[in-house]
């Protein structure tokens, strides 16, 4: 080509736009709304909101449930899915867990023969229950070829009910102390963070995580490839089926009891927190990294506005506001640095 | 005979204890059977639950109101059917023009939030900031339980009581503890928590001990005399709670509809006390809810 | 400048200003980003004309195109109408000025009649205010009584083939009433004889005064049915001449700026043992009792008119639609093809002919548009991808198909069709195959690029492996196979050596 | 051509392959589930399920808020979007409404000068608040390119945030005669059936219906043919807006009072409904007539498990299932007839 060295410059002009981590936009949207916080903190409380490290521990020790679970459902949504059965699963395997976590001293125990049981046995039911909800969400949805949002809604009523079948509505307490202590002091935001590196790791590593993002691009096209598409979709809603199941065992842990209500609309959270972070709803594109601040995002917000001493009811109200704004703001600024 | 129950919902604690009451008391009874449904806190549903009952034809129907304002067309609708109907646990806002064949079965929540404030402002000495946990705002209890708080404290003996937060966690344990962890980063002070029940102040405990605060340092009280709350009594964590009888106010609701059922005659409220519970009197109450 | 408003009032009059050119742009400047798609382009359409467009894939022809028909705007330049210079705004803005554009993508509704999709916004009231099925159903058959198209104006969509989806568009463009008619790529979905049948139509619409664009890679097309032309290059503006005035060879220098000196390199290779034999496959009421060899080295062209099959054939080998009844055999040796993931691992590869359905992963870049299916059993360790080795290849591989991009991680979407296509091949080759089947491999391809395709499926050959190549660009067949199958309707109507396979004998059995 | 008689022939083929109505297959399973509670009536109750004409009709009329709402929903669904605020969107107007229609009689009244307004205008203000809501939706989702499902699901938490604040929680009740007489007898019913007939005429014989369609089934086309997508976005989501509106006016007038907490899931079981009655998550397929279809199942289901006695555990552990199976039966039916 005769004109090579403008060919050439342009190579290199188009290398320093090479995208930008697309986590940035988003963690440009946490550190705006951490500083209006502090901010308003100075002005209305006279605190900082920031320069405390225990609220630092709080605002992600109050979301690392539910980023436990939007770990998994970043995975179900970069396919191209989504799992609206997450909070019910938290219920229902919190349930199960707390059921064979009871300790011998507790005078109601649900199995009096099975109390005292090792904490590893109580764990692993809770994630296996997750776990098996997770393949036959999966299962559904891979053979039967139903969308995911009814796959998913339909477990998410049965779960329900069977949280409030197992005993009656009973809520199950006096866990053990070994039990209790995986939901005490930081331990559930180590529990998120391990569980969020590892799967991090996996979708940009692995065949696992390849796959994954081609399923939700084009589904066809991941077929043709030789993909066996459904045996990697039972693969993903197995994984978030699993995740949403430890925090079930997590919730327990921390609140030292299991009651069939818990988890109600965790699932909207943790999609939100999936999407606030980048990941797209119409599959193919997201990440960990950015599931991880819009966790976080949720997790200041909610902080925020009790240290504001912001009214119950405008808080809600608030809430709603925030999450389409966050989104907005990363939609916008992707399309600006697109054109 | 069939009773048909519908629940405001399954998934609360106290009222799991009270459905409960029920179904062990009706299973005592010869020939009479329970259908009891879940109204998942939704107004409609708990109507149409009714009417379901009153097209089968069943003998008699218990509700626990999701609504308590609500309760007009459900009266309405039974007595036309001329089906009795028995309101259990929360007061319906037509109490006083309840229809033929209705009544009312429950404990009188102007007592639960009175007992337990008087209660903290006791072992207070009459004097000290508070922090009030409220249940779901939507919750005639709840609204009821935070007045009878700010009722107590407009008496003479406790008037140096003084509340410096006051928010919902919507009954809940996780959310009491997240509320309750919020206060104290933000530097919150207080000499006790009055929370509208035991699973919200079992959930501030958490938090309170996750802090490092020493429990001796504060006072907590709830309602309710769960399980759970009293195994908190009995560990020194919780100060106070008020018994609320489940199962009496279940067999009493039982009672009183199959009572009506047979023509019978029943007084329009029948109200199962409140009691105080301390660590004075923790044995008695061990075996209850 | 006038409103678009203001000009679709005039046009409603019938007053039609006098102006020498119906259409016309200049100074258009467009840029997306990292890429100029257009610099400095000008282009004037006359009055009862075909003006062709030509260019390599990329140079810029649809994003021009785009911009004259209200979809995008230029970052700079002009648009004129009829000598008045104009603004459109939105497609809408374009219709009611008399530009109708048939889109390079299909832009049909699959769920919704033949009828509704050709009258979209437009359809026929009753004097209720409500829609009148009953005079859209008329409207359209009469529309395809003056095309001569033989269709139920109520069959959906999704129900016809890709060929006829194509004169849907057609026929809906001319609906329009339009003064200018865009066609993108209009006869890439065609057969020869739909071609034909488009001629037709468009020679009538040139007689009743109206400008025609008409964008194509196919070279013959160009001296048939256009009265002048214009080449683009890299968005660049290289000329407009008389279609009677040059010769092919003169268009392509313009086009690509150098020589191309053999479009088919048909080599002779060592044809060597049966690597693929496929006895009476049938896939029930798709195709019945298909047979027949392919060998290593060799190349199978596989002709026939659209919808005969020929892809069904192809998906049903490679385990896409696993086959009712029939055997599969490789290397001697039967073989149960389920799903494409057991092609693969019988070395298989198989190239799709929708890129953008069952190809392109378009949200993704390059790079991982290669390299996922050769993930299924290399570059892996413990589940592990290894990059570093496998980038280098897919860099290797990108250098020699030429693939135009600043770099592999530039999503696969922002590149040209024939861009795209490489990519692809390139994902197979990297499987290493010992069969190839390629459907349409060509399709909406440059001349340059179609050249370096055909480059490498004979080097291929040479280095053993085994092609099927469907396609219906005759010459393409004809010059690139060693033997060539029929098909009908789902059915082999036979096999030709490459000596006897000629342009006559092959329509013959494919028309039956 | 010469051809002519093949041709004639092909269209002639063509012809007689014309769909069936896709109604069909989901009308099947409607009768169905009727047929199996009618069987297991006489069997463990020893009643007729259907043979009861109250219970037909409370069939509908415990379903017919939900109907109202699916009517709307339908609309956004076809054009590839998707209502998740219709539950809160009912729970805010059933406030906003009520607060307009208290009795002069009524000690507490919220605005004591403002009561026994006639009928018409909290039924108004009702069904505005819900144009309204659906109006910001739309705008969201059409200017600011968010999807849809966080576009609504921000306004779900924001609405019912409202509805609490609107009265701090406390419910309003002693609404006058006129307002409740809508809510009586079978005044829902009457009105969900007038909601959908007049939308399914809407959809099918009207240019506002084509466009819905056409949007869903590919938006780039409607484009292109020169469609105003955005604006025509905002009719849909502002009509889906309105009709969960007026479900929240029927709401309260059935209950003759208005509660914070109204409505809550309603829209899942909208949509399941909606889907249930054969209109495709994917955008372009659907119709009210389905969607009708679909509600009837659900209200049959719920009044069959009264009748049958199921344990209330049960009933949402079988509701979940019954929703999958409905959407199944109708995935496997529709690919039988296309191979
Ligand atoms: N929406 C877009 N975003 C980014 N880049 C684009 C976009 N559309 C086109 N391009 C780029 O603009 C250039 C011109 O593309 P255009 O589609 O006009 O080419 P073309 O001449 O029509 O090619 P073909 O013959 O393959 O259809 C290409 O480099 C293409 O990658
Ligand atoms: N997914 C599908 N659904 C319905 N019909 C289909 C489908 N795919 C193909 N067909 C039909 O099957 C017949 C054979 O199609 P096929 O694509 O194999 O033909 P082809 O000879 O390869 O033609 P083309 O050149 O268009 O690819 C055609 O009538 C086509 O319309
Ligand atoms: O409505 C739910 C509430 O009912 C109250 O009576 C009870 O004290 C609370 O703990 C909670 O259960
Ligand atoms: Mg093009
Ligand atoms: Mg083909």
């Amino acid at each position: 080509m005769s004109t090579n060295s403008a060919a050439q410059a342009q190579v290199a002009a188009q290398k320093s736009a090479r995208r930008l981590p697309p986590e940035l936009n988003i963690f440009l949207v946490l550190v705006g709304i951490a500083l209006v916080y502090e901010i308003l903190g100075w002005i209305f409380v006279g605190q900082s909101f920031l320069m405390n490290s225990q609220r630092l521990t709080i605002i992600i020790l109050q979301v690392s449930v539910i980023g436990i679970i939007a770990v998994g459902v970043t995975q179900v949504i970069i396919t191209g899915g989504i799992d609206l059965s997450s909070g019910s699963v938290v219920g229902m395997t919190a349930m199960f867990t707390a059921s064979l976590a009871q300790a011998s001293t507790w005078p109601r125990a649900l199995y009096p023969s099975l109390t005292d049981l090792p904490v590893i046995v109580p764990v692993a039911v809770g994630i296996g229950v997750g776990l098996l909800a997770g393949i036959v969400n999966g299962q559904l949805i891979a053979k039967t070829k139903i969308p995911p949002f009814i796959a998913t809604l339909g477990m998410m009523v049965s779960a329900r009910g069977i949280s409030k079948w197992y005993t009656k509505g009973q809520p199950v307490s006096g866990l053990t102390e070994q039990f209790n202590f995986i939901g005490t002091g930081i331990w559930p935001v180590v529990i998120f963070l391990v569980v969020a590196v590892i799967f991090h790791i996996a979708l940009r590593y692995t065949r696992y995580g390849k796959f994954t993002y081609a399923i939700g691009a084009n589904v066809q096209a991941a077929r043709v490839s030789g993909i066996n598409v459904e045996s990697h979709l039972v693969k993903v809603y197995a994984i978030a089926g699993a995740l949403a199941g430890l925090a079930g065992v997590v919730t327990a842990a921390r609140a030292q009891t299991a009651q069939a209500g818990m988890g109600v609309m965790y699932e909207l959270d943790a999609i939100a927190a999936t999407v606030i972070g980048g990941t797209s709803l119409a599959g193919g594109v997201g990440r960990i990294t950015g599931t991880v601040i819009g966790t976080v995002i949720l997790g200041v917000m909610t902080s925020g506005f009790t240290f504001l001493r912001v009214d119950a009811f405008y808080q809600e109200i608030v809430k709603g506001v925030i999450i389409v704004a966050a989104v907005v703001v990363d939609v916008y600024r992707q399309k600006k640095r697109k054109v | 005979e069939t009773i048909g129950v519908s629940m405001a919902l399954f998934d609360d604690n106290f009222l799991t204890v009270l459905r409960n009451g029920m179904s062990d008391y009706a299973k005592t009874l010869d020939g009479v059977e329970l259908q009891i449904e879940d109204a998942q806190n939704d107004v409609a549903k708990q109507q149409s639950q009714v009417q379901n009952f009153i097209a089968s034809g069943v003998s008699a129907i218990i509700v626990n109101p999701v609504d308590t304002d609500a309760t007009a067309a459900l009266s309405k609708a039974a007595a036309d059917a001329g089906i009795p109907l028995v309101y259990v646990n929360r007061e319906p806002a037509n109490i006083n023009e309840l229809p033929e064949k209705q009544a009312f079965v429950a404990s009188n929540e102007q007592e639960s939030g009175t007992l337990e404030t008087k209660e903290v402002c006791r072992l207070l000495n009459g004097k000290g900031k508070v922090v009030v946990m409220m249940g779901e705002l939507s919750n005639q209890a709840a609204r009821m339980r935070t007045q009878d708080v700010k009722d107590v404290i407009a008496t003479d003996e406790c008037k140096g009581l003084e509340i410096v937060e006051e928010q919902t966690a919507n009954w809940s344990r996780t959310q009491g503890s997240d509320l309750m962890t919020n206060w104290l980063s933000a530097g919150v002070e207080f000499d006790a928590v009055i929370s509208n029940n035991d699973e919200m102040a079992i959930g501030a405990i958490q938090a309170l001990k996750a802090a490092g605060r020493s429990m001796d340092s504060v006072v907590v009280a709830g309602v309710d005399a769960t399980q759970d709350a009293l195994a908190a009594m009995a560990a020194g964590d919780l100060d106070a709670t008020v018994f609320q009888d489940a199962a009496g106010q279940g067999k009493g609701s039982v009672d009183a509809a199959l009572k009506l059922a047979k023509g019978e005659k029943v007084d329009t409220k029948v109200y199962i006390p409140f009691q105080l519970v301390t660590p004075a009197n923790i044995a008695d109450f061990q075996a209850k809810n | 400048m006038v409103s678009p408003t203001t000009m679709a009032a005039v046009r409603a009059s019938g007053a039609i200003p006098n102006a020498e050119y119906l259409l016309s742009a200049e100074g258009i400047r467009k840029e997306f980003p990292g890429v100029v798609a257009l610099d400095d382009v000008q282009f004037k359409l006359k009055r009862g004309t075909v003006h062709a467009l030509m260019g390599e894939n990329g140079a810029g022809k649809s994003t021009l195109m785009k911009i004259l028909a209200g979809i995008y705007t230029p970052d700079q330049g002009e648009v004129l109408l009829k000598g008045q210079k104009i603004r459109l705004a939105s497609p809408l803005d374009a219709l009611e000025n008399g530009i109708a554009m048939i889109h390079q993508e299909l832009n049909l509704m699959p769920f919704m009649t033949v009828a509704e999709n050709i009258w979209i916004r437009r359809e026929p009231k009753n004097r209720f205010g409500f829609v009148d099925h009953g005079e859209m159903n008329r409207k359209t058959a009469a529309l395809f009584k003056r095309l001569n198209i033989a269709m139920d104006p109520e069959t959906q969509v999704r129900d016809l083939s890709v060929a006829n989806r194509q004169m849907v568009e057609i026929a809906k463009a001319v609906s329009y009433e339009s003064d200018v008619l865009i066609m993108d790529e209009p006869t890439s979905a065609l057969t020869e004889r739909e071609v034909e049948h488009l001629f037709t139509i468009i020679r009538d619409l040139r007689s009743q005064g109206i400008g025609i664009v008409y964008i194509t890679h196919k070279m013959n097309e160009l001296f048939e049915i256009a009265d002048e032309f214009s080449v683009f290059r890299d968005g660049k503006y290289i000329g407009t001449h008389a279609s009677t005035d040059v010769t092919r060879d003169d268009i392509i220098r313009m086009m690509v700026g150098r020589e191309i000196t053999q479009m088919f390199p048909k080599e002779e290779v060592p044809i060597g043992d049966v690597v693929l034999s496929v006895k009476n496959l049938t896939l029930k009421g798709v195709f019945h009792d298909v047979s027949f060899d392919v060998r290593a080295g060799e190349i199978l062209g596989l002709a026939g008119l659209v919808g005969s099959g020929r892809s069904n054939v192809a998906e049903t080998i490679f385990g896409v639609t696993p086959a009712t009844s029939g055997t599969i055999s490789i290397n001697g040796k039967e073989v149960a093809i389920d799903s494409p993931n057991t092609a693969i691992k019988h070395r298989m590869a198989f190239l799709t002919e929708d890129r953008k359905d069952t190809g392109c992963l378009l949200i993704l870049d390059i790079l991982e548009n290669m390299q996922i299916a050769v993930l299924q059993d290399k570059f892996v360790k413990n589940g592990f991808v290894q990059e570093g080795a496998l980038s280098k290849v897919c860099e290797e591989m990108s250098r020699k198909l030429r693939v135009k991009t600043p770099n592999l991680s530039e999503r696969i979407e922002n590149l040209s069709g024939g861009n795209q296509q490489k990519v692809l091949i390139g994902r197979w080759l990297l499987t290493n195959p010992r069969i190839l089947i390629l459907d349409e491999p060509t399709r909406g391809i440059d001349v340059g690029a179609k050249a370096e395709i055909h480059r490498f499926v004979t080097e291929l050959a040479r280095d053993g492996v085994a092609v099927i190549m469907i396609s219906s660009e005759m010459p393409e067949v004809l010059g690139m196979s060693d033997r060539v199958m029929v098909m009908h309707e789902g059915r082999v109507t036979g096999i030709l050596d490459r000596a006897e396979a000629t342009q006559v004998r092959v329509m013959e059995l494919a028309a039956q």
